[in-house]
């Protein structure tokens, strides 16, 4: 049972002969793994055959996967997957950028139906440095007279919405502290220790409101808007895509968060996580 | 019979180690290379097993040159002790007995009783055979080394410094065991030492060597003693100078045989 | 092969010579952690290690806790000590002090076991006190096994501070991170270029060092080690067999 | 803890995934160092050479190396036999010095006795030199096993599974049990397969357990200890 | 004079080295310990200076118990020379040679130039003097060993098988060196080896000990030869075997000293 992979299989073939197994791929990060999991056993309960490819990596590792073939359902974001076609998008609402998406994708390739849970960058600070600054908007930052250093991982650096599209869109200079955990528990300890003012952490992340932070609002869209979208191979059938868009209609934005503060607080595996969620809808 | 003729060995480096060497060592007897470091002793030994092969002139072995032999053939024939007696650490001591019995093809079994009544012969315990050399004393070890040697009864036996290693006390043990056993099997020795006590006390023949590979003297001890070729004979063994050069004198009513500077060398049979 | 003319590129680029994350400020940098880290470890590590091959006492302990130690995954104390501490220069310090230990600690007590019982032996019948059998005999024979120690742990701080950028905005490594987020794998290939050429530069320091430090006396041993065997020469020592051996 | 009970069947996975990709590793780089390290051993001349490119290889940074890799294999950036081949030149970077100077130990008077007894050029390698270069290529072998295991978590920061991903998904995700884990797992893989070495070692090499039996026997050297 | 009352020594772990031993050491003579390997030869030598500390009564040097004595201070004013010459490998000849006057604070000058003459004493060029011990044969080596032991111009030297890592003859050699240097120095001599030749040559008194740490007997060589104490030391001298029961034999009118086994061992002076 290494339902993740043979380790010596790089995963590049993908035409194994069995039609019916489908392969379900997750990012290298617990969220995406919650809700590759919440395909994976929606399926199976569905009596179709599923091959999990879980914890793959970054974006640049899987997506050459998915176009070949190798893998069957991935479960992205709208907003990060159409800028990693369309790196100058101009989209930014959820329907525009989905719209965009759908055309964005290579020969292939497909997404189904987006779900109303949104999981994108974001910008947050203390509680604390909102008051004190009166700060609850991205726009509100220019009044803040003290330096203030933004922390994310790396490539924040070089995207459109990371420092240099603050100066843009906003007029804010603000410096950079890369910090490599995604938003997780060290960029939190750096905003707590105020090593750093401002964080990028996804929306869905159950730590900004565990430690009552404040969400910077954007009305510029500086962000776009990034909700959880399944990208599918052909070799997905049309009961497929019908129970995987069950779930995802299903998934609402607090229901993403609650999925992650399990696995964050209580320390739940995604495949226990995902079966009580499925349980509690009572979907199938 | 085992004959040099006109023997002479350069290493690459310009190194003569051997210089002209015209011998001719009796079969069945004992023959001591001796001299002292850098003469060459080990040079000729290995001559004779095609360890190293000469520069020059020709060794032969019962008339036959051996630099036509296949040198791994030749010396599956030829019993060969070092100093340090050489056995291979990680066998046991019975299968170090019976390494070229097994080499050669000897089935394990015969190989394995032939190499038990070997170390009867060298005077080992057989309890001893499922050792490993490290667990066994010097003078042990060399012992295991001489059984190996004879392991496939050769005709020549090489012996390079075999006892240099032991103490005193064992090495004369195990001289007085070699000569016991070379009354009982005859085999033509080859014995390299540069103790000269050693030499006269085994040697038939007695080579003195000297620096750069040349031949000094080659005759029985005693010729030696009484007729030393030349100075660095006479030198070399002692016989114009302190140990070798005895008068006696009379201690409480024995007599004791002192050597030139007054110590004594032994006491005299009445 | 694409990929290094990235990487040269990416090194070439004066751009990348000047200003904040500089390649200069980055080589300091990682120059500095690696130093930093290095004392620390050899404060620790080789007093207990010259005091074990001493005394001979504990040589035990010290085998397991060098060998233990080096079991230790660098990146996961890096993680748990990071999550603990937060940001910053604290937990790749830590992680790499671990990192340095064993080769410093095996270095010093190999290096002082090495040293002939019979010449402290010696020194100590010739009226030594012990510190002086310590600092003229031991330390200075110990020598060359010691700074080999210290050279082996060097070349494992600088080839490892490159994750010291995982936890913090340090060092060489940032561009390693860097290239591998944003799919810039020549700034990559450059960055990891950098910390290679930086070793080596380094360990050729050593290597200088070491000749500096080994006493003399000691050096002359391995040039003619065969005059040094107490008994004869034996005439065929240091030369491969190849007489009669060529079937 | 909660998270170690309900993830036990996650982390016996890794462990395997973890297995299979050190231990291939591990074996490659002895097998390939003997004969490398046999080279420097009997031609002077390339041990400089040889032991210096191992330094440099040594030197080079982990994580560059796992994706400067692919560029050079064309393998994808995932496959796990990159970070087989990766840990590959890493172990090949530690053991062969450690091989050279175990052909060095082997005495030439063994080797000498074992040309004299009638051993061809070959025979003499297999039967001789090798089993005697054992004990110090066992223990080069240790130290491979134990660094080899260690750096291939390395892997999970560029996506390779392994009980890497325990501390790299720990740390997303704040879980230290999860680290501490991790770090206890890879530190008993690296021992148990350090402990199956010294064991096979044993087995192979049965003459090193009778020298050490005398080696403890051999009396102290009275002054150490004595007069101090 | 050195005098052992009673002395014993058991090691931490049971074994007993040297049992209760009494023995008196001349002054300005030479006294060799002789007796095989583990007899507890060095043991007790090393009971003078302090290296061993007795576990029963008491060592006496000119009336005063050593163990009364600061150790270190001891070991400077007594001179001591090992096997393989104990030299400090990464200090050249002459700060080998001087280390004890440094130790003591005389100036390096003075050091130095005392070492010198001493190199001259024991028959070493002065152009060794630069030189590391690693570049000199092992003979030079030993004697740089002995003009070590010299250099606090101490009256007791203490000789741990100086000569025992050598060849025959450089070993020779440095006997009759030392022999000749003792002529001229009379030190107090406490020589150690397990060559009962040696012992013979060199020693005013030979001191022979047996497995256990006992003494057999003590007395002049001669002595011991005439007269052994008991059938251990008969057999251990070889009185009564072997090599010294002599016989005289003619070979082409010389008188050839011949042992039991027939081998000869010298020639009788006329
Ligand atoms: N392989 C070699 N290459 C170069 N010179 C060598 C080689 N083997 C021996 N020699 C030199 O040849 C000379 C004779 O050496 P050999 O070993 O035969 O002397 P030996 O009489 O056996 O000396 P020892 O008593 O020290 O064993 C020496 O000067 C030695 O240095
Ligand atoms: N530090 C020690 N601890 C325990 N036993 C020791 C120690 N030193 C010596 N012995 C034992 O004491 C006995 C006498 O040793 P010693 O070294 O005095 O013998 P020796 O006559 O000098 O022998 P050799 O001729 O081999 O030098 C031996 O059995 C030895 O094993
Ligand atoms: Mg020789
Ligand atoms: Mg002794």
């Amino acid at each position: 049972g290494c339902a993740s992979g043979d380790p010596l299989d790089s995963g590049s073939d993908g035409g194994d002969g069995s039609s019916e197994t489908i392969v379900i791929g997750s990012q290298d990060y617990y969220s995406n793994e919650i809700i590759a999991e919440l395909y994976a056993q929606a399926l199976e309960e569905n009596g179709f055959t599923v091959d999990r490819q879980f914890r793959i990596g970054q974006r640049e590792v899987y997506i050459p996967e998915i176009e070949s073939g190798a893998i069957d359902v991935f479960p992205e974001y709208t907003g990060n997957l159409l800028q990693y076609y369309v790196p100058d998008t101009e989209a930014k609402t959820s329907d525009d950028v989905y719209a965009e998406l759908e055309g964005a994708l290579p020969d292939g390739l497909r997404v189904l139906d987006q779900s109303p849970a949104t999981d994108q960058d974001s910008y947050n600070v203390t509680r604390t440095f909102s008051e004190e600054n009166d700060v609850t908007s991205l726009a509100d930052l220019k009044n803040v007279t003290t330096p203030i250093t933004l922390g994310g991982n790396s490539e924040l650096a070089t995207r459109p919405y990371g420092p240099e599209g603050l100066k843009s869109v906003y007029g804010v200079e603000v410096g950079f502290t890369p910090i490599e955990d995604s938003g997780g528990p060290l960029t939190l300890k750096a905003l707590v220790d105020d090593q750093v003012q401002m964080v990028n952490i996804y929306s869905a992340d159950p730590n900004i409101k565990a430690n009552d932070l404040v969400t910077l609002e954007d009305p510029e869209g500086l962000f776009l808007a990034s909700n959880v979208v399944p990208v599918v191979s052909e070799k997905v059938t049309d009961e497929m895509a019908d129970v995987i868009n069950t779930v995802s209609a299903a998934l609402t934005p607090e229901d993403l968060v609650a999925l992650n503060s399990l696995s964050v607080n209580d320390q739940e595996s995604a495949d226990q996580i995902a079966k009580d969620w499925l349980a509690e809808k009572n979907l199938f | 019979m085992i004959e040099f003729r006109g023997v002479t060995k350069q290493f690459p480096d310009g190194t003569v180690a051997v210089h002209d060497v015209d011998i001719v060592i009796p079969p069945h007897k004992t023959t001591v290379l001796v001299g002292s470091s850098g003469s060459g002793k080990t040079t000729l030994l290995r001559m004779i097993n095609r360890m190293v092969d000469p520069t020059g002139g020709q060794v032969l072995i019962d008339g036959t040159d051996v630099a036509t032999v296949d040198p791994v053939k030749l010396r599956r024939g030829i019993g060969y002790v070092m100093q340090n007696s050489g056995l291979l650490p990680h066998r046991k001591v019975i299968d170090n007995v019976a390494t070229v019995p097994l080499l050669r093809g000897t089935s394990r079994r015969e190989a394995h009783a032939r190499a038990l009544e070997l170390l009867d012969t060298v005077g080992l315990d057989r309890s001893l055979a499922d050792k490993y050399p490290s667990q066994l004393s010097g003078g042990q070890q060399q012992r295991v080394g001489v059984a190996r040697g004879l392991a496939v009864d050769p005709n020549i036996l090489l012996m390079d410094e075999p006892f240099g290693a032991v103490d005193p006390i064992v090495r004369a043990e195990l001289q007085q065991e070699l000569l016991r056993l070379q009354g009982e099997l005859g085999k033509t020795v080859v014995f390299v030492t540069h103790d000269i006590d050693e030499a006269f006390l085994l040697g038939d023949q007695v080579v003195i060597m000297q620096q750069g590979g040349r031949i000094s003297q080659a005759a029985s001890p005693a010729e030696i003693l009484a007729h030393p070729a030349d100075a660095f004979v006479a030198d070399f063994v002692g016989a114009d100078r302190g140990k070798r050069a005895l008068h006696l004198t009379e201690v409480d009513g024995r007599s004791i045989v002192v050597d030139a500077d007054g110590r004594p060398a032994g006491v005299l049979a009445s | 092969m694409n990929l290094f003319a990235d990487a040269i590129a990416w090194l070439v680029d004066p751009a990348n010579w000047t200003g904040a994350g500089s390649i200069p400020q980055r080589t300091f940098e990682h120059l500095w952690i690696s130093a930093l880290v290095l004392v620390i470890a050899a404060v620790i590590a080789l007093p207990l290690g010259g005091l074990v091959g001493h005394t001979g006492r504990g040589r035990e302990p010290a085998v397991m806790v060098s060998g233990g130690l080096r079991a230790l995954p660098t990146l996961g104390v890096l993680t748990l000590f990071a999550l603990w501490l937060g940001i910053g220069l604290q937990a790749p310090v830590i992680a790499l002090v671990i990192l340095a230990i064993p080769p410093l600690l095996a270095g010093a007590y190999a290096g002082f076991e090495s040293v002939d019982r019979r010449t402290i032996d010696a020194a100590r019948a010739m009226g030594m006190r012990e510190g002086q059998i310590v600092g003229k005999v031991e330390l200075p024979l110990s020598m060359p096994i010691v700074v080999g120690g210290i050279r082996s742990a060097t070349l494992q701080i600088i080839a490892t501070a490159t994750l010291a950028a995982y936890v913090s905005n340090f060092g060489l490594g940032r561009f390693i991170f860097e290239g591998l987020k944003t799919r810039d794998y020549g700034q990559m290939l450059g960055g990891s270029i950098l910390v290679i050429v930086l070793a080596l530069v380094v360990d050729g320091a050593f290597a200088i060092t070491q000749r500096l430090v080994v006493p003399a006396g000691v050096r002359a041993v391995r040039t003619a080690e065969p005059r040094s065997e107490p008994t004869r020469p034996r005439a065929i020592v240091g030369q491969p067999i190849t007489e009669g051996n060529q079937e | 803890m909660n998270w170690l009970w309900s993830n036990l069947d996650r982390v016996g996975e890794l462990v395997l995934v973890h297995l299979a990709l050190s231990v291939p590793a591990i074996i490659l780089s002895f097998v390939v160092s003997v004969p490398i390290g046999w080279l420097a051993h009997r031609y002077r001349w390339s041990r400089g050479v040889l032991l210096s490119l191992c330094a440099l290889l040594y030197a080079i940074p982990s994580l560059a190396l796992f994706i400067a890799l692919p560029a050079i294999t064309g393998l994808g950036l995932r496959s796990p036999l990159n970070l087989v081949i990766a840990l590959t030149l890493y172990g090949v970077a530690v053991i062969v010095r450690t091989a050279a100077d175990a052909f060095d130990a082997v005495e030439r008077d063994v080797l000498q006795s074992a040309t004299a007894v009638g051993y061809s050029a070959a025979g003499r390698f297999w039967g001789v030199q090798l089993p005697l270069a054992g004990p110090v290529l066992l223990s080069g072998l240790r130290v491979v096993i134990v660094s080899t295991v260690s750096l291939a978590t390395v892997g999970a920061v560029i996506g390779v599974q392994s009980l890497g991903s325990l501390f790299t998904d720990g740390f997303q995700r704040g879980i230290q049990v999860e680290i501490a884990t991790g770090i206890v797992l890879t530190i008993a893989l690296a021992l148990l397969l350090d402990w199956l070495a010294v064991l096979g070692g044993r087995l192979l090499m049965p003459w090193t357990r009778a020298g050490a039996a005398r080696a403890g026997s051999v009396r102290p050297v009275a002054a150490a200890v004595e007069a101090s």
